[in-house]
């Protein structure tokens, strides 16, 4: 037991759904914890492990001073630091508080504004620390998150796909919703969900954030050319994943 | 020992959504502050939903909590249903329902089990009680996973579902994909009749609060994916598009979330205890014969007896997947178009944890122009503390970290969502 | 027509991997070691000079490794591999007694037999010398077959210079015209510091009837085989391994065309000649 | 052997088939496009379906009569039951400080693929080649491949991006089939049906037919000479060959480069593209792995990727990759041309990039330089 790898599982700005994803490894959670020690995930247990630990999960963004300073200790104490969804990755949704005035925002949500301790902008962990793996997605895949503990646990390299939504798409055979009419952020937006809104009928809404090389303005015009407005263009690119810099400049291109 | 300071505190909650924290003062026997501290960084959903299209509403603030995405979805449709005078068929509705199920039985499964069990059982978690019991925490994983599975097979994933949309869903799903899951469900059935008599055997401290329940009504049915009026055994019994002219908002100094209380009394309790307390007639005959199988009562005011109540509502939730798959037929287009009108309405789902209320402003366009969202967790928030002082002063004499573990039980009772928590609003409040 | 069908596929045992026990392992360098196999079961495969195996550590991956033993008398498979990520990691990490997975030998082998007679000019940047030591093993042991022997090698530091040791040896006792060089050198080095591509304008070799083979970063090939065409020798003596994304090895996956051919099908080992256009277009 | 069938023969196709254990796939109606899947009865095909295509767009339409085949190649290919998008290839497993190997089961449902389109069997028999045809043979697609059955239908109908008139590989399919339809409109609505093999013939027999006149034969001869001229030559290929590789530093490829998505659309739509990638991963108990087999794509970075970098890293590189192999490359490695025509590519590229423009766009430029 004592030999066994410790993790901790860390929250910041998010709204639980990627540690969660943990939790909803129904099949394997079990046998993760037969590999590994669980030495903070207060989501699910009082018990704690003082660091270093040998994997840090962090799960959300940076948006208070407290957290900035949070994670360069979780970073010192860690032998891994993974980031895991949205947030961690891209500042996640919460991030489009970085286009807007903050104190604004807060006096819109809070009566007392004072009260609150907060930054002015939402930031991945990677502005504030290095990172050894980023799992994209809002949320993570589960499927990922076994596979990047099982790589981590035998120094395998985990199975994370770089390329477009689309090749998950074309392995389970679904037509182009695109082709079909349906403007989708497939193609510039990373695999690993599966391809599951084109499974819909739905384009994909660029929930994993964007691929390695990702060809936004082609997108965007074809976009256009299907009848898509600037503002639709601005949205679908300034949302869950907006702040990361080619979604970033995408949408700055369509005012904004 | 009269005029000594004691602190009970613990900093960090473990086992609930979010982050939070628990501060009661004593000074003898008196109880000097209780506070449940919410620091839980503020996202400003309601300032950055301003701006948005209204289509957008159910996936932006799924985001808000990653354990009842549904919940939020649902209200939000809701909200911008009504605003554009729109009524989906009942199939759609049915559809709703069922993923909604999904979602109670998911996030029930994992706080009965997980979250909640643990402190009855005297273990930090189910990791410790996986060891001793694996069998315990193997029936919560498949519990769980059947949940998930519906929201799977129904929403595209478990945890913010993406099919769901304003007017119905993006692809609605076979008859046969439905059926499919139905020996699971059924085992799931067996599972949570079996789990009301477990929970039936946890050992409760003698303790009872007198509630003022709140909960929608749905006109008929368990209120869960959506309600006309709020109602509570006090007396409250508005449209939900008065929601707030009757729960008013506080922004106290120890939480980056709002208070909610009624304007007309003060604190209210949402979400299972009060569900079942004011619709139990609703509910299922087994789900009924499960409560009645083990004494519970038509009224349960003791809130560590609300794993009872889970555990029941468990049970209907089991009941009504299996029903709506039943009676189901695929609609002939799974959404109805709708048009952006401008207005305002409220639009409420019960979330695994109590009612959430949205309250959208949009334009003719179809841009949001206020949002307005109160979860669960907001709303009980003033009667945790309530518990807390209620409970501390009965128990006085447990030593500290008894006391303590007591206390965060208290709290847990209420399967708090605090990410949940830390956004809902206040302006129109104010104003009105 | 199922039957057809049979009868013209080709083999289909290539994509197993046959289990293969670590004998012996030595470190060469910092991030280098050299392993040595033996088979589990059934014979063992015996690789040409300049052929490869897919190597494959258990759960972790599999990749190309070129044969860096003797290839005609060994009964053990010899392979020298440098940690550069997961897989190579892996695998320099096993101990003696832990089962590796090998499938191969594939690819072409150096011309060992077409350059009797004939002068040999070797040339090995950094770990490029490994898989040509099979070739020179042979060059070794028929000495009197060969011409002269020219071997160049060059590495980063002189920590990076592989088998420092046995190459001296073959110079002191076969004949050999050594030379070394590193890019960099230490307060230890003794030896010359520049690149490799500087010792060839003094190696001797009659450049009408000799043969150069060159194992390196592309870019050093590429000056290389520039320096010994200045030497006259001609781009179809020179003959170069290439390097690429691996999956079968077996020309199935596609991952390792450099335009018209397919390294693990019709090489690694190419003329000069037949890549020499084809390293010159960028990220072909 | 030859006969005409009536369209309700085709129902006698499926049931034949059916009760001699071949599990029955054809083009069906699906997700609003024509997919291929398996079929319990004829009445599954797209009876009535017309397909209208452009670069980057697909549309089902009714074309107001009963046609059986009346459309083009939709979004897949047989690809996905030969070389299917993912095979666990190995499943390893440790024992007594050694590991065992146990390969996949072999896929043993015996298929039968219904309305194979003339470029269509062109594609298998080029992967044919690729991925049996040379010294190592891929086990799996051998099983499935030997598994199969061939039911050809010749084209009446090419769509807008076809050209395999250009590529030698269509409207009618010379062989390669056991069975072959061709499904005549004029008039009386029949299908010229002729066997390819021996269980093609033994198929054949089986069904209601009527004996094939000369009218029929001619009948059947003028649909694909109509298909073929509608489609015309839109590219040419005598030359393409020295064209593409003469040109690799083409400035076109800039200009493609700015509308290309690295996607990958086009390639795991085509019919011949066979590139895939191996993962190896293992299980929580560290006692066994396995190793999945994916489709893999040119266009994607970690397809180059060595240590230290990647290869092609530019789309420019990554988009002349894909071109030059399958219209120049291709035939210098197998000794086979590596496009049928079918216009996937152009249809289910999400931008509409257009194989047969960007050939004309290089030719152009040559054509004023020389
Ligand atoms: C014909 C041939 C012979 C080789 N001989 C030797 C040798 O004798 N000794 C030696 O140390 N190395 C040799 N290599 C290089 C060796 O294959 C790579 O270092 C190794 O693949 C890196 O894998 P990795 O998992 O350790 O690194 P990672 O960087 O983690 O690999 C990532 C992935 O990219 C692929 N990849 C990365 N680099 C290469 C590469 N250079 N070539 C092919 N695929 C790559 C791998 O398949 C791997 O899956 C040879 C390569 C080839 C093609
Ligand atoms: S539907 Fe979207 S993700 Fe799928 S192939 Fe088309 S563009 Fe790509
Ligand atoms: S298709 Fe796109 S939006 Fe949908 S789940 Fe996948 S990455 Fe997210
Ligand atoms: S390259 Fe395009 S036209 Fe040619 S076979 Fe492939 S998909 Fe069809």
């Amino acid at each position: 037991m004592a030999d066994l790898p410790t993790i901790a599982i860390w929250k910041f700005s998010s709204c639980d759904g990627c540690q969660l994803t943990l939790l909803d490894c129904e099949d394997e959670l079990l046998g993760i914890l037969g590999r590994v020690q669980i030495a903070y995930f207060p989501e699910a247990t009082r018990a704690e492990i003082e660091g270093p630990w040998d994997v840090s999960l962090v799960e959300g963004s940076v948006t208070t001073p407290e957290e900035a300073e949070r994670i360069k200790e979780i970073r010192e104490k860690s032998g891994l630091v993974v980031a895991i969804g949205a947030c961690a990755t891209a500042g996640g949704i919460q991030a489009l508080r970085n286009w807007a005035n903050v104190k604004e925002f807060a006096s819109i949500v809070y009566a007392h504004p004072e009260y609150l301790e907060t930054l002015e902008t939402s930031t991945p962990h990677s502005d504030h620390i290095d990172i050894d793996l980023e799992l994209q997605g809002c949320p993570i895949s589960k499927a990922q998150l076994v596979d990047a503990l099982l790589a981590v646990l035998s120094g395998r390299r985990p199975n994370v796909p770089t390329s477009a939504v689309c090749v998950e798409c074309k392995r389970r055979q679904t037509p182009c919703v695109q082709v079909l009419g349906t403007p989708c952020l497939g193609p510039v937006t990373q695999a690993g969900c599966g391809a599951i809104c084109p499974s819909f009928a739905r384009g994909c809404y660029g929930c994993f954030g964007p691929k390695e090389t990702p060809n936004t303005v082609s997108l965007a015009k074809r976009w256009s050319e299907m009848g898509a407005s600037e503002d639709q263009l601005l949205r679908a690119f300034r949302t869950f994943n907006g702040y990361k810099p080619a979604f970033r400049e995408e949408s700055a291109r369509h005012g904004g | 020992m009269a005029d000594e300071t004691r602190t009970i505190k613990t900093d960090y909650l473990a086992r609930v959504e979010g982050e939070g924290g628990m501060l009661i003062r004593l000074k003898g026997n008196a109880i000097e502050e209780v506070k449940l501290n919410i620091f839980e960084p503020p996202r400003f959903f309601e300032a950055f939903l301003r701006g948005r299209y209204f289509t957008e509403a159910p996936d932006i603030t799924a985001r808000i909590c990653g354990i009842c995405p549904v919940a939020y979805q649902t209200a939000a449709i809701n909200s911008m249903e009504s605003i554009c005078g729109v009524k989906v068929e009942d199939q759609i509705r049915q559809l709703r329902r069922l993923l909604y199920c999904g979602e109670w039985i998911e996030s029930h499964a994992l706080h009965i089990y997980m979250l909640h069990a643990p402190d009855f059982l005297g273990y930090p978690s189910a990791i410790e009680i996986a060891k001793d019991a694996p069998e315990v925490v193997e029936t919560a994983l498949r519990l769980k996973k059947i949940g998930n599975h519906i929201m799977t097979v129904v929403g595209g994933r478990e945890i913010h579902p993406i099919n769901v949309k304003v007017g119905g869903f993006y692809k609605a799903p076979s008859k046969a994909e439905l059926e499919a899951m139905v020996p699971d469900l059924e085992w799931a059935l067996e599972t949570s009749l079996e789990t009301v008599k477990w929970a039936n055997t946890l050992d409760f401290p003698d303790f009872e609060m007198d509630y003022e329940f709140a909960a929608l009504d749905a006109g008929g049915v368990y209120p869960i994916e959506g309600g006309e009026r709020f109602v509570s055994n006090r007396g409250l019994d508005i449209p939900i598009d008065e929601f707030y002219e009757h729960v008013v908002e506080e922004h106290v100094k120890h939480a980056n979330a709002l208070q909610g209380h009624l304007k007309e009394r003060g604190s209210f309790l949402v979400g299972p205890l009060a569900r079942y307390a004011l619709w139990y007639d609703l509910l299922s005959d087994e789900a009924r014969g499960a409560a009645e199988g083990v004494g519970l009562g038509k009224v349960v005011k003791n809130p560590f007896k609300s794993i009872i109540v889970r555990s029941v509502e468990l049970v209907e939730a089991c009941v009504e997947a299996l029903r709506i798959i039943r009676e189901y037929e695929q609609p002939a287009e799974p959404a109805i178009e709708v048009k952006p009108k401008a207005g305002a309405a409220c639009g409420a789902s019960e979330a695994p944890r109590g009612t959430l209320c949205h309250r959208y402003e949009i334009d003719a366009n179809g841009i949001i122009l206020d949002a307005t969202i109160t979860p669960p967790t907001a709303q009980n928030q003033p009667q945790i503390e309530a518990d807390l002082r209620g409970f501390v002063g009965q128990f006085m004499d447990l030593p500290n970290e008894e006391l303590t573990l007591r206390c965060e039980q208290a709290i847990r009772n209420y399967d708090p969502c605090i990410s949940c928590a830390t956004h809902f609003l206040t302006l129109e409040i104010e104003r009105g | 027509m199922a039957q057809t069908l049979t009868e013209t596929a080709g083999s289909l045992e290539a994509m197993t991997p046959v289990p293969y026990a670590v004998a012996a392992k030595r470190q060469d360098t910092y991030d280098t070691w050299t392993l040595e196999l033996e088979p589990q079961n059934g014979a063992p495969i015996v690789p040409g000079p300049g052929q490869f195996n897919m190597l494959y550590a258990f759960g972790v991956g599999e990749v190309p490794i070129s044969n860096a033993g003797h290839f005609e008398t060994e009964e053990r498979l010899v392979h020298t591999i440098r940690a550069v990520g997961a897989v190579t990691k892996a695998l320099c990490a096993a101990e003696v007694g832990t089962v590796i997975g090998v499938r191969g030998p594939f690819g072409n082998t150096w011309p060992i037999e077409d350059a009797k007679g004939k002068d040999v000019v070797i040339v090995a940047g950094g770990i490029g010398l490994p898989p040509l030591r099979p070739a020179i093993y042979h060059v070794l042991k028929y000495r009197e077959d060969y011409g002269r022997f020219v071997l160049l090698y060059g590495a980063r530091t002189p920590s990076d210079l592989l088998f420092l040791d046995e190459v001296k040896s073959w110079q002191r006792d076969y004949d050999v015209d050594l030379d070394l060089t590193v890019d960099a050198g230490d307060t230890d080095w003794k030896g010359k510091v520049g690149l490799v591509t500087k010792l060839i304008p003094p190696a001797q070799f009659d450049a009408d009837d000799a043969r150069g083979f060159i194992v390196g970063p592309e870019i050093m090939m590429k000056f290389v085989a520039q320096e010994l065409m200045n030497r006259d020798l001609p781009a179809k003596s020179i003959y170069v391994s290439m390097e690429r994304t691996m999956r079968c090895g077996v020309g199935l996956c596609g991952h390792c065309q450099i335009g018209p051919t397919l390294v693990c099908r019709d090489g690694a080992v190419y003329t000069w000649d037949e890549v020499e256009n084809l390293i010159a277009v960028k990220e072909l | 052997m030859r006969a005409v069938l009536a369209p309700e023969a085709l129902e006698a196709i499926v049931e034949v088939l059916r009760r001699r254990d071949w599990r029955v796939v054809a083009p069906t109606v699906r997700d609003k496009a024509i997919v291929y899947g398996e079929i319990a009865s004829a009445a599954e095909l797209p009876v009535g379906w017309k397909d209208v295509q452009a670069p980057g767009s697909y549309r089902l339409e009714r074309r107001g009569d009963e046609a059986r085949f009346g459309y083009a190649v939709g979004p897949q290919s047989w690809k996905r039951e030969l070389l299917a998008p993912s095979v666990r290839l190995l499943q390893i497993e440790r024992a007594n400080g050694s590991f065992k190997v146990a390969k996949k089961a072999a896929e043993t449902a015996r298929t039968a693929f219904f309305g194979v389109r003339p470029c269509e069997v062109a594609a298998i028999k080029i992967q044919d080649r690729v991925l049996i045809g040379g010294p190592y043979a891929d086990e799996d697609y051998l099983e499935r491949r030997k598994n199969s059955f061939i039911i050809a239908v010749n084209c009446g109908e090419p769509a807008e991006n076809c050209f395999c008139a250009s590529m030698g590989t269509g409207p009618k399919a010379e062989d390669g089939y056991d069975l072959v339809l061709t499904e005549i409109l004029d008039g009386s609505h029949r299908f010229l049906a002729e066997a390819g093999t021996d269980e093609g013939a033994e198929l054949l027999a089986e069904l209601p037919q009527q004996p094939a006149e000369e009218a029929d034969t001619a009948a059947a001869e003028k649909v694909t000479d109509t298909a073929r001229e509608r489609m015309g030559i839109t590219l040419d290929r005598s030359d393409v060959h020295e064209l593409l590789l003469a040109n690799l530093e083409h400035e076109r490829y800039d200009d493609v480069a700015k509308r290309c998505l690295a996607c990958t659309n086009c390639t795991l739509a085509c019919p011949t593209c066979f590139c895939t990638t191996v993962d190896d991963a293992n299980d929580l108990s560290g006692g066994a792995g396995e190793r999945i087999r994916e489709w893999d794509s040119c266009f994607t970075a970690q397809y180059s990727e060595m240590h230290g970098g990647g290869t092609r890293r530019s789309l420019q590189s990554r988009y002349r990759q894909w071109l030059i192999h399958k219209l120049a490359t291709w035939n210098d490695q197998f000794d086979t041309q590596g496009c049928v025509g079918c216009g996937r590519c152009i249809t289910w590229c999400p931008v509409g990039i257009d194989i047969r423009e960007e050939v004309v766009a290089i030719r152009v430029t040559q054509e004023a330089k020389s």
